[in-house]
């Protein structure tokens, strides 16, 4: 698939704050490798990433934003805490998350193109709901590590919450309340002015061109990014 | 007369058995090849000149040192000659002197009868006199013997192989044997005869045991060779007639140039073929990766054994756990062709640089300057790194590996229609050689091409005024005879001085590949020894053709060295 | 129950429990293998590294990290061409080891 | 393990923060598993210790699971929280808290860029304009909700009825603390405590009797991961953290877990269930798991809460034998009942990990 | 002409310059806050790079010094300044009148519990190189019990934002190797790994030394940063850290682990140094006038540099720098 941004990769990075932030001078001294959970299970080494970006040179950073290594990390930023320099690999990361997907290239890896199934979920929650997470999508089927007890919740949520005191689907403040409407239009209205409905638009429409040229309806090809996995390919031996 | 006959015996069995033994060994095909060459009129003249021209006369040792070549032909020529006129004597005399004996008696008589001649019988004045004299020209190299034995440095050797007890003792046996008989036969004691012959019996007896045992060894040794074949076990057939065609003489030991530290001249050849000898493979195999395999030592050889090949076929008897894989050389060519612009039909001179002149890339360079100086119709064949030759590969025994980087050059080769290929490496030019199929490529060293050139007046030069000396690389000099061609080039672009030891002779700069074992200091010996030898004439200029005697020499040089590429540009 | 998911196992290199056998056997006829600056010559040298993930400097640090199936593979690659051995800073003689290696 | 270097650290890090008057925003995650925390969390300081804490029916998500989950950019994420901010000053509100950990990285993380980059904040005050026509103002402080807690531990311990004291040996309860990733990693002084050695669950486990286990893989991430775990193929990277921690934990025999993360509960609790089905392997006594709690449940607990008022029946690892070892008396028949003693029917059994 | 130069600092760059302001007739008088002459060198066992004695090399420049009016226990109080030079009231209300002040008042070392991630001062077997260099003189060291494992991390409080020191600290590779080599002298039987990410062995010899502590000493040397430290239920340290060389990160159990401190400037001397005006440079070390021609000098006439006062240096350095700043006193007085 050829990629639909056209202009110069580097320079759009670069405008990224995170980069701003993130990304000063690398001594390659590997605290954030020995300290990133990521790099334990996936093969993935944030030292490298930086290394690739601070390179500033438009063919690597094009091959890294195809990959699947920038989609191993999973954000929880204690690379952050100990760097000598002061780096951020963990925002960069999310800069390259971000590029990756507005130019395209995030499709042309397998853990790139599961972004469809977090940008379907999340951005559905928080324009349908107001949540990230709301209760009532959740799905057994698709989570069987709700275990027993998750499966128990799901089958009674309602009398459940009662039981707990959240306020669910009701009016006025408390957990799990129906956001008001104004709310929820001031959120759609937030999404379309910084520019995340249009990314959103651009990762389902991926998705649905992708499921097309694949013969897939839009339900199937969720689920094969959802559950596809080369195990043995992302792992670090 | 018994312990004559019973060592006579003893050693007769012990050659037959041998001898069936060593032919059994030969691979099928070399056994029939042997067969032939027995009877074919080129080998069979070759045979007989070498039996006598090695054998007795030692020509090649009179070559290196008359004295030596004396030493030894007068020993053997005048046991030779001895036995020789024994028989005749026998064959001549005995009719008249009616001593005959008949039936099986007789042959056994005929068989001891010449040796104890004089007990038996009176000679005739010209045959005594022939006796003595062949007796005393014996004499005679037992004396240089002796000598060499106690200060070896007169008779121009510096190192001797040391020996063992039983080497020893059989020799003080032989030296014993000439002088026994003489007293024998001139005062005729009884004792003097025991004596004689119980000396005798001990040489025989001990003869399979010890370095002698080349005398009789070496005749089939000089067959086989002569059929021209290989050795490809280190410790039979063809290579086990030449360990125990070794005499252990010791020549190779100064020509070898790791004996510049002493002790490294226990890595010589001729322990080599001791411990294949003894059987001691653990020694075997550490000195056949020690060598630097220049080749020096073959060439030296008054035996002419083919050491570097059993060393070769010592190393590839080692077993390796892993295997190579050099399957990634298939996706080269298919996809990328990474290793050079291959080339359109109409280029003739397809120029292969090699791994070593990578590192040195002035040589490429000039050899760039040269062919377009020459306006000759050229490209690179590995511009941006190259598939290995497969030479190191074979060094290191591994045989079949090897066959994968010459399949793969070859197939790039062949695909570029190039009419010639150069190469700038002597390492890459021996395989090259002497493993690569090209029909209808003629395979040129740079030294060679760049010759042509010149002689074809495509390449003008102008004569310097710098002092050069050539060091000849051992994969070019010694093993393909390109003496000539470089000098001549030289000549035509400066003077050209003499090295101390030129040519075949001609020292290892210290860097060959050849060898897996020696150190950075111990190779720095070599080179230092090798310069030293280099600058025997005072040159300005030290001038190679091996891209690694190049690197190698650099590290220890007074004086700039060049590869004769650039010393042929400084001066188009 | 299948969860469509399992257990990733650790990249970490172990160094309590890494086996140092081929490593400490090489040591013993090379010392030398222990003066490696890790600066990279012979990898950037390498005839078979020009094609192929080849390099000497990791096929050392394999060994020293309980990686000797990997080190064995990478050395499969080799050429034996000789050129890291000239190049080596440290004067190491890196085909004597990689020969070492192998048997 | 010199106890006194900790101390000199949790002192020099030691956050200014109000004690009353707090904007309240929720957590998406607590409040849809973990419903009776946040319920707990707001009785224990309006009622309990009579702080004003108020809760605006129009606030929303930060956005911040979106946002690590790399679905929404950062401008997004950053007016949906000036949104929020502006709701705060609507209330006439200057303190706030979250009740997530997410929350509060990306609220530390916005302003702290915003410090840095001013045309940043004024980028996304037109944003906010120009999407809800509101105009916010940057908090005076910022809290986590454990933070309110850690500062009111004395208090509530003063009201303690159970203590994380076992009651059979007498000794105390070995208390495992897992910090949320997101509360002082990115700005080690926005923590009590820092981010090496934070003090925030240290501190409520110390006042409330019990004795912190510091085990290797103490600062380890649970493995949430946002994508590593919203994606079923990705969930084995959540699952092995996990596993990584509780490996380096077991030689300690903890008792319990305290959180201050509303997802991590989640992961040490389901990941055990999920090992224990894949492997076999069960980290407590006696075939149980180790409970996972979050630091309201365990406040409530020693403050004599009914442990089925606390959603402790939420958990998949059985929570009575922590119960008992506290000496809380629970009624089992009402662990799964609904409002009004409605019978729910109950989970079935794990097939490995005990579940009673 | 007798002239008296006051000099703040008896370690070696005070000794060596008052030994030298002595044979150039002019009057040095050492103001030192501590009980004896020596300073951080007198603490130290052997130097890198040929393991020579410390004791050797401070006793010949006390030796030396000893004709050197000094005060111990005292400090400078306060300093004055007029035409005819320096007043300085000590702490001991002495007051000396002096034509130059040199300050030589040399290093703090870094304080390792800053780096709280290593966990000195909080996991038992967690120490300084200080402290490893007294266990060398003393033989004793409750932490160091026949250790089987002995880390050494690099750069403890250098090359680091997070702890505001950026600088290179420059002796601490070399000290670290020369340490490694010598608790394998002890144990010989234990394995000694060092976390570095640049082997800084800038000066003559100390390659050889680098090269025999990887050849003759089976001192490993990992290149990666350690980046935690936490202790195990038998409380050995467990660190992490990547194997840059390697790309994988890599854990391992340690009993005893070194941190190679850093060099910061000495601040009990900021008071006096403000009174003088003499600036900070921006690693905190104090500002001299010319990195080249003027390293001896400050931005106030009189005010003399030497030594670790202005930046990390070794032994050689100092002295080199001692030396210099008795000429560029002597130079300045007969102005």
């Amino acid at each position: 698939m050829e990629y639909r941004f056209k202009g110069h990769l580097v320079e759009e990075l670069y405008k990224d704050y995170r980069i701003k932030e993130g990304m000063k001078a690398c001594m390659n001294c590997g605290v954030c490798t020995a300290v990133c959970p990521a790099a334990e299970f996936y093969k993935y080494n944030p030292k490298n990433i930086v290394n690739i970006v601070a390179r500033k040179n438009e063919q690597d950073l094009e091959d890294l934003l195809k990959s699947d290594t920038i989609w191993y990390c999973g954000e929880c930023m204690s690379c952050v805490t100990r760097c000598p320099r002061a780096n951020a690999p963990g925002l960069v990361i999310m800069a390259l998350r971000k590029l990756s997907m507005r130019s395209g290239l995030y499709m042309q890896s397998e853990k790139g193109r599961q972004q469809y199934v977090v940008v379907k979920d999340l951005c559905s929650n928080i324009l349908n709901y107001g949540y990230c997470v709301y209760p009532r999508t959740f799905d057994y089927e698709t989570h069987k590590e709700f275990g027993p007890v998750g499966k128990w919740i799901n089958d009674n949520l309602d009398d459940l919450h009662a039981r707990m005191g959240s306020n669910l689907d009701g009016d006025g403040p408390g957990g799990l309340r129906k956001i008001p409407k104004e709310s929820l239009d001031q959120l759609k209205n937030i999404f379309d002015v910084t520019g995340a409905t249009e990314l959103m638009e651009q990762v389902l429409g991926d998705a649905h061109e992708e499921a097309v040229k694949e013969n897939l309806s839009d339900e199937e090809y969720f689920m094969k990014v959802y559950t596809e996995n080369d195990w043995e390919k992302h792992l670090n031996h | 007369m018994l312990p004559f006959v019973l060592g006579m015996a003893f050693v007769l069995t012990y050659c037959v058995v041998g001898l069936l033994r060593v032919i059994a060994q030969l691979p099928k095909d070399d056994r029939k090849q042997f067969w032939r060459s027995l009877v074919t009129p080129k080998t069979a003249w070759a045979n007989i000149r070498d039996l006598f021209g090695d054998c007795l006369f030692h020509v090649k040792i009179w070559k290196r040192n008359p004295v030596l070549g004396y030493m030894h032909s007068a020993i053997a020529f005048g046991w030779f000659m001895i036995i020789v006129i024994g028989h005749i004597m026998l064959f001549t005399l005995k009719p008249l002197q009616n001593v005959e004996v008949q039936g099986f008696e007789g042959m056994f008589t005929n068989f001891y009868y010449p040796i104890f001649y004089k007990f038996f019988a009176t000679e005739t004045p010209v045959f005594a006199f022939l006796m003595d004299f062949f007796l005393l020209m014996i004499i005679s190299g037992i004396l240089i013997a002796v000598v060499k034995k106690i200060y070896s440095k007169i008779v121009g050797v510096k190192r001797v192989t040391k020996f063992g007890l039983a080497d020893n003792m059989i020799r003080f046996a032989l030296w014993t044997i000439f002088p026994l008989r003489l007293l024998a036969e001139k005062t005729n004691i009884m004792g003097f005869w025991w004596a004689y012959s119980i000396d005798l019996c001990i040489f025989m007896c001990m003869l399979p045991f010890t370095r002698y045992m080349h005398i009789p060894t070496e005749a089939l040794f000089i067959l086989l060779r002569h059929a021209g074949l290989n050795a490809r076990e280190p410790r039979k057939g063809y290579a086990l007639a030449q360990i125990y065609s070794c005499p252990s003489c010791g020549l190779c030991i100064d020509a070898c140039p790791m004996s510049v530290n002493d002790k490294n001249s226990g890595n010589t050849s001729a322990y080599f073929m001791k411990k294949l000898r003894n059987a001691d493979d653990a020694e075997a195999k550490r000195i056949a990766e020690t060598c630097l395999m220049c080749g020096k030592c073959v060439m030296v050889c008054p035996v002419s054994i083919e050491s570097c090949d059993i060393k070769f076929s010592q190393r590839a008897a080692v077993p390796y756990n892993i295997n190579s894989d050099h399957s990634y050389l298939d996706v080269i060519s298919t996809e990328t062709q990474r290793s050079g612009e291959i080339l359109s039909n109409n280029n003739k001179v397809l120029y292969f640089a090699g791994c070593m002149t990578q590192l040195t890339p002035k040589i490429m360079r000039s050899m760039k300057q040269i062919m377009e100086s020459a306006g000759e119709n050229y490209d690179f064949m590995d511009k941006d790194g190259g598939i290995c030759c497969g030479r190191p590969m074979l060094l290191s025994g591994k045989t079949a590996e090897a066959q994968a980087m010459i399949a793969k050059n070859t197939e790039l080769i062949k695909k570029s229609g190039a009419k010639k290929l150069v190469l700038s490496c002597p390492i890459c030019y021996k395989v090259f050689k002497d493993e690569y199929h090209l029909e209808g490529i003629e395979i040129q060293h740079h030294t060679q091409y760049i010759d042509e050139l010149i002689k074809k007046g495509k390449l003008k030069v102008n004569k310097g005024e710098v002092n050069y000396v050539y060091h000849d690389p051992c994969e070019l000099g010694r093993a393909f005879g390109v003496y000539d061609e470089p000098r001549e080039v030289i000549e035509n672009v400066g003077n050209l001085k003499k090295a101390k030891s030129e040519k075949e002779l001609s020292i290892c700069c210290g860097g060959s590949l050849g060898s897996f074992n020696l150190t950075q200091q111990e190779r720095d010996e070599i080179t230092e020894n090798s310069v030293n030898d280099l600058m025997f004439n005072n040159p300005e200029q030290i001038v190679t053709a091996c891209p690694l005697c190049l690197k190698t020499f650099v590290r220890k040089s007074p004086v700039a060295v060049k590869d004769i590429a650039e010393v042929v540009v400084e001066n188009i | 129950m299948d969860f469509g998911f399992c257990l990733s196992p650790s990249s970490h290199v172990k160094m309590d429990t890494v086996d140092l056998t081929t490593f400490n056997r090489l040591k013993e006829t090379n010392p030398d293998i222990n003066t490696c600056i890790a600066c990279g010559s012979c990898t950037a040298t390498c005839t078979a590294g020009n094609f192929t993930e080849m390099s000497f400097r990791r096929i050392l640090l394999m060994l020293q990290r309980g990686k000797e199936d990997e080190a064995k593979k990478m050395i499969q690659r080799c050429m034996l061409c000789g050129k890291c051995t000239l190049v080596c800073p440290r004067g190491i003689n890196i085909r004597k080891i990689l020969l070492d290696i192998t048997r | 393990m010199i106890i006194e270097g900790k101390q000199k650290i949790w002192a020099d890090y030691q956050k200014d923060i109000p004690d009353d008057h707090y904007f309240y925003v929720r957590s998406c995650i607590r409040q849809a598993f973990w419903p009776g925390s946040e319920v707990t969390f707001l009785d224990i300081t309006r009622n309990k210790l009579g702080k004003d804490f108020y809760e605006n029916p129009y606030h929303t998500t930060c956005g911040g699971i979106a946002y690590h989950s790399d679905t929404i950019p950062q401008e997004t994420a950053m007016t949906i929280i000036a949104r929020q901010f502006a709701l705060m000053k609507e209330s006439g509100y200057e303190n706030y808290v979250c009740s997530c950990i997410t929350s509060f990285g990306c609220y530390t993380e916005t302003l702290e860029t915003w410090h840095e980059y001013p045309e940043l904040e004024a980028k996304i005050r037109q944003y906010l304009w120009d999407s809800c026509k509101k105009e916010f103002a940057k908090p005076k402080y910022l809290a986590h909700a454990s933070d309110l807690i850690y500062k009111f531990r004395f208090e509530i311990a003063k009201q303690m009825k159970f203590p994380l004291v076992n009651v059979k040996t007498g000794k105390p309860l070995k208390v495992v603390e897992h910090i949320g990733c997101h509360y002082s990693k990115m700005f080690p002084s926005k923590g009590f405590g820092g981010a090496e050695y934070p003090h925030v669950l240290v501190g409520m486990i110390e006042a409330w009797g019990g004795e912190v286990v510091d085990y290797p893989e103490r600062r380890q991430c649970c493995g949430f991961g946002f994508r590593q775990y919203f994606v079923q193929a990705n969930r084995g990277y959540s699952e092995s953290n996990t596993h990584k921690k509780f490996e380096s934990m077991e030689p300690y025999e903890p008792d319990l877990i305290i959180t201050n993360c509303p997802g991590c509960p989640y992961f040490l609790d389901r990941w055990q269930y999920v090992i224990a089905e894949q492997t076999g392997k069960t980290y407590g006594k006696n075939g149980y798991g180790i409970p996972a709690l979050t630091y309201e449940e365990v406040a409530g607990l020693v403050m004599g809460y009914d442990p089925w008022d606390l959603g402790l029946q939420m958990h998949q690892v059985a929570i009575e034998p922590l119960l008992e070892k506290m000496g809380i008396p629970y009624d089992p028949k009402k662990k799964y009942q609904g409002l009004n003693g409605k019978d729910l029917g109950q989970p079935m059994c794990p097939s490995c990990i005990k579940s009673v | 002409m007798k002239e008296n130069i006051l000099i703040i600092g008896g370690g070696a760059a005070g000794m060596e310059a008052a030994t030298q302001l002595q044979k150039m007739g002019l009057t040095p008088i050492i103001v030192e806050k501590s009980e004896a002459l020596g300073g951080h060198i007198a603490q130290w066992d052997r130097l890198f790079p040929a393991f020579h004695p410390a004791k050797d090399v401070v006793d010949q420049m006390l030796e030396q010094v000893k004709g050197v009016k000094t005060y111990l226990n005292t400090e400078v109080a306060d300093i004055q300044r007029d035409n005819d030079g320096f007043h300085a009231i000590l702490s001991n209300n002495e007051k000396i009148d002096a034509k130059a002040v040199v300050l030589a008042t040399g290093f703090d070392v870094f304080k390792a519990e800053r780096k709280q991630e290593y966990g000195y001062g909080i996991y038992n077997n967690v120490m300084t190189s200080v402290e490893l260099e007294k266990f060398f003189r003393t033989g004793k060291d409750a932490r160091i019990n026949n250790p089987k494992k002995i880390g050494f991390v690099h750069c403890v409080g250098a090359r680091d934002v997070k702890v505001c020191n950026t600088y290179c600290s420059k002796v601490c590779c070399t000290t670290a190797l020369k340490q490694a080599c010598e608790i394998k002298e002890v144990f010989p039987d234990a394995e000694v790994y060092t976390f570095y990410m640049d082997l800084r062995m800038f000066g003559p010899g100390y390659e050889d030394l680098y090269l025999k502590t990887q050849k003759d000493f089976d001192v490993k040397c990992v290149r990666g940063r350690v980046c935690e430290v936490s202790e195990d239920m038998d409380g050995r340290l467990v660190i992490k850290a990547e194997d840059t060389l390697f790309g994988k990160p890599l854990k391992m159990t340690l009993d005893v682990l070194v941190l190679m401190c850093s060099m910061e400037k000495n601040k009990s001397i900021d008071a006096i140094q403000q009174k003088l005006g003499v600036a900070n440079n921006s690693d905190g070390f104090m500002q001299i006038k010319n990195m080249y021609l003027g390293m001896n000098d400050t931005a106030q006439d009189g005010v003399f540099v030497a030594g670790a006062c202005t930046a990390p240096k070794s032994l050689p350095d100092t002295i080199g720098e001692a030396r210099s700043v008795a000429t560029q006193v002597f130079n300045y007085i007969n102005r």
